[in-house]
């Protein structure tokens, strides 16, 4: 460079400078290994007499242009930073299998055999009170979904099941699940007959109720 | 011994700053290996050629120097000392008819291998230490950015699962799931089921037996059921980490408490 | 690439890997971001389905040779870290080391080379005793943890360096420890136990003894 053959350069260019192939390589570490984001006069400091810093940048950022990181300007600093468009990458998802509680499991399958079906229905076949926890999972699970709002006193929303949830359990549609008396012939249930003899009100109800459910 | 003494007193002067060097040095050696390995060194030989006979003398020579100037060596000085003896006349003497154990060569041969072992180690621990070093020779990243981690519970069930559960809820009013009528029995979902409830009041040590729920403690069947299946659910309960279990003896009562978290 | 086409290409190219040269701006900016060695595991687990991490590494690698920041392999796992000979251009960040005794750097050299060792092999190697503390600090260091059990009488445990032993010592794995090679061949890495050493073989009936009384 000109500079070089000045008489009035100062006296540190008695040291000769590193290329600039080497300068560019001394930033790099020293961007790369710093706490935190580093000025030109730092670089300065830190790098042999003579080197131009600002130019070696300059080479640096050039070269990182395009690729995964980027040399960018912090204020008066420089530093190393990840390229935008890459950022999702620094997100990690673990994912937890769990086993669905039985609390939660009961209240899918009365949803699936009785969609659409409101909580307070829910309550009475369970027996028991159904949580907002409970129901909030189904749904976040994307296995329920609010159904259409039910046309009776105080019109309350319903349940169903979802597209997501019949992929999930292999079903073509919710009127593909087993009737109770599937059940029993699968051995799920006792094959006892219920207490009120074949006639059972109750027994043949349920499963009118459910065919009916299903036949809207 | 007296003249033991008088000899240490007309040792001439060089010959006793060179005794004590080695005395003074002794607290630097890390046991009678280190100094078998510095005075091999005074062989100025390959250590695979060293002169195990020459190093037990050397050895005991120190050894007996140590003792003129009333240094007090460590035992296992004294041990070492003992066996080179030991080794030195095995390998000067003819072996004994029907001397047993191995012969001088080969202890004399196991002791130059520990002693080129010892040495090799020491070389690639400088080697080692020498190496370019994280954080001081090269670096990593300064500013690394953190990975953000989510969590997401998927939750598993099977349709076999939604099928029984629906079983479950539609039957439990007029009948009961398929069971094998075992008045006697007690199983061991039925022992956890109870004992989950109780474990809440058993601040102390509480005897297992305690728990036997009412009307099974006095038929033996049903004791000796409610008792076992007491057992396995407290074992299930301490695995989950719910409570404590102790026996101070065979066949002594066992006692379970709730377990205090910290 | 004629693979694409390939009719028998695996159900996993439904959904398109990334261009190669996109995969190694992704590997550059996981490694950039991170200041421990990255699994291969973990590239794929946060890079797009289909994705070939080992090769983006190997390109990236290559683009890195000479510049002032490396791709360097740690393990099973992959980092970057500055070129070792523009250290002395980060005095600053250098962090003053605890000083290692020199009981703790043989030992740790014993167990990078005996590895999996006790520590009753290490005493006999060193031929005194190793102190609690000497362990405890090599331990707190992260360069050693405890291996699996030997299959010995008393079944003792045993000590293995650690992944950040190889990155502190830019070691690529354990095999590539210097010297490794010559120390196996001159039979010095056996474990040559003393020829029927004083008492020794008491001990060792002894021991046998009671861990077959401790089997049944």
């Amino acid at each position: 460079m000109a500079e070089d053959d000045d008489p009035q350069a100062p006296a540190e260019s008695l040291f000769e400078a590193p290329p600039m192939g080497e300068q560019e390589r001394m930033v790099e570490a020293i961007l790369f290994a710093s706490a935190d984001p580093v000025p030109v006069s730092d670089l300065a400091a830190r790098m042999p007499h003579g080197s131009d810093p600002a130019e070696a940048l300059a080479h640096l950022r050039k070269r990182y242009e395009g690729r995964g990181v980027q040399v960018v300007r912090v204020g008066d600093a420089w530093a190393i930073r990840t390229a935008p468009d890459l950022g999702f990458l620094m997100h990690k998802e673990v994912v937890e299998e769990r086993k669905l509680s039985r609390a939660a499991i009961e209240t899918l399958a009365i949803i699936a055999y009785h969609q659409p079906v409101t909580r307070a229905e829910i309550e009475e076949i369970r027996g028991v009170s159904v949580s907002r926890g409970t129901v909030d999972l189904l749904i976040e699970q994307g296995w329920i979904r609010f159904g259409r709002r039910k046309m009776t006193p105080g019109r309350p929303v319903t349940f169903v099941v979802t597209p997501e949830f019949l992929d999930q359990f292999g079903l073509e549609s919710a009127r593909d699940l087993p009737g109770l008396k599937e059940l029993r012939a699968a051995g799920l249930l006792d094959n006892r007959p219920p207490p009120g003899g074949p006639g059972d009100e109750d027994d043949d109800g349920e499963d009118g109720d459910q065919s009916e459910l299903f036949e809207e | 011994m007296a003249g033991d003494e008088f000899q240490a007193d007309v040792l001439s002067v060089s010959e006793r700053m060179a005794a004590e060097a080695l005395i003074v040095d002794v607290d630097g050696y890390e046991g009678p290996l280190d100094l078998l390995l510095t005075l091999s060194r005074t062989q100025k030989v390959d250590l695979r050629r060293v002169s195990v006979l020459q190093l037990a003398e050397q050895y005991l020579a120190f050894v007996e120097k140590a003792r003129h100037l009333r240094i007090e060596l460590a035992a296992d000085y004294l041990v070492m000392a003992a066996w080179l003896a030991f080794l030195k006349s095995r390998l000067l003497l003819p072996p004994e008819p029907g001397d047993e154990g191995p012969s001088g060569e080969e202890l004399a041969a196991h002791l130059a291998y520990q002693l080129e072992r010892l040495q090799a180690m020491r070389e690639v621990a400088a080697t080692l230490m020498a190496r370019d070093r994280l954080g001081r020779d090269f670096f990593a990243r300064g500013i690394p950015e953190d990975v953000r981690r989510t969590r997401r519970v998927t939750y598993t069930a099977t349709l076999m699962d939604l099928m029984q559960a629906y079983a479950r809820i539609r039957t439990k009013d007029e009948f009961r799931p398929y069971v094998m009528d075992r008045d006697a029995v007690m199983t061991l979902e039925e022992a956890l089921e109870r004992m989950r409830g109780l474990i809440g009041f058993a601040g102390d040590w509480t005897d297992l037996t305690s728990y036997l729920p009412e009307g099974w403690q006095v038929d033996p069947g049903r004791r000796r059921s409610a008792t076992a299946a007491n057992f396995a659910a407290s074992l299930e309960l301490v695995k989950t980490g719910a409570v404590e279990i102790r026996q101070s003896d065979t066949f002594a009562p066992i006692q379970i408490r709730k377990r205090h978290d910290g």
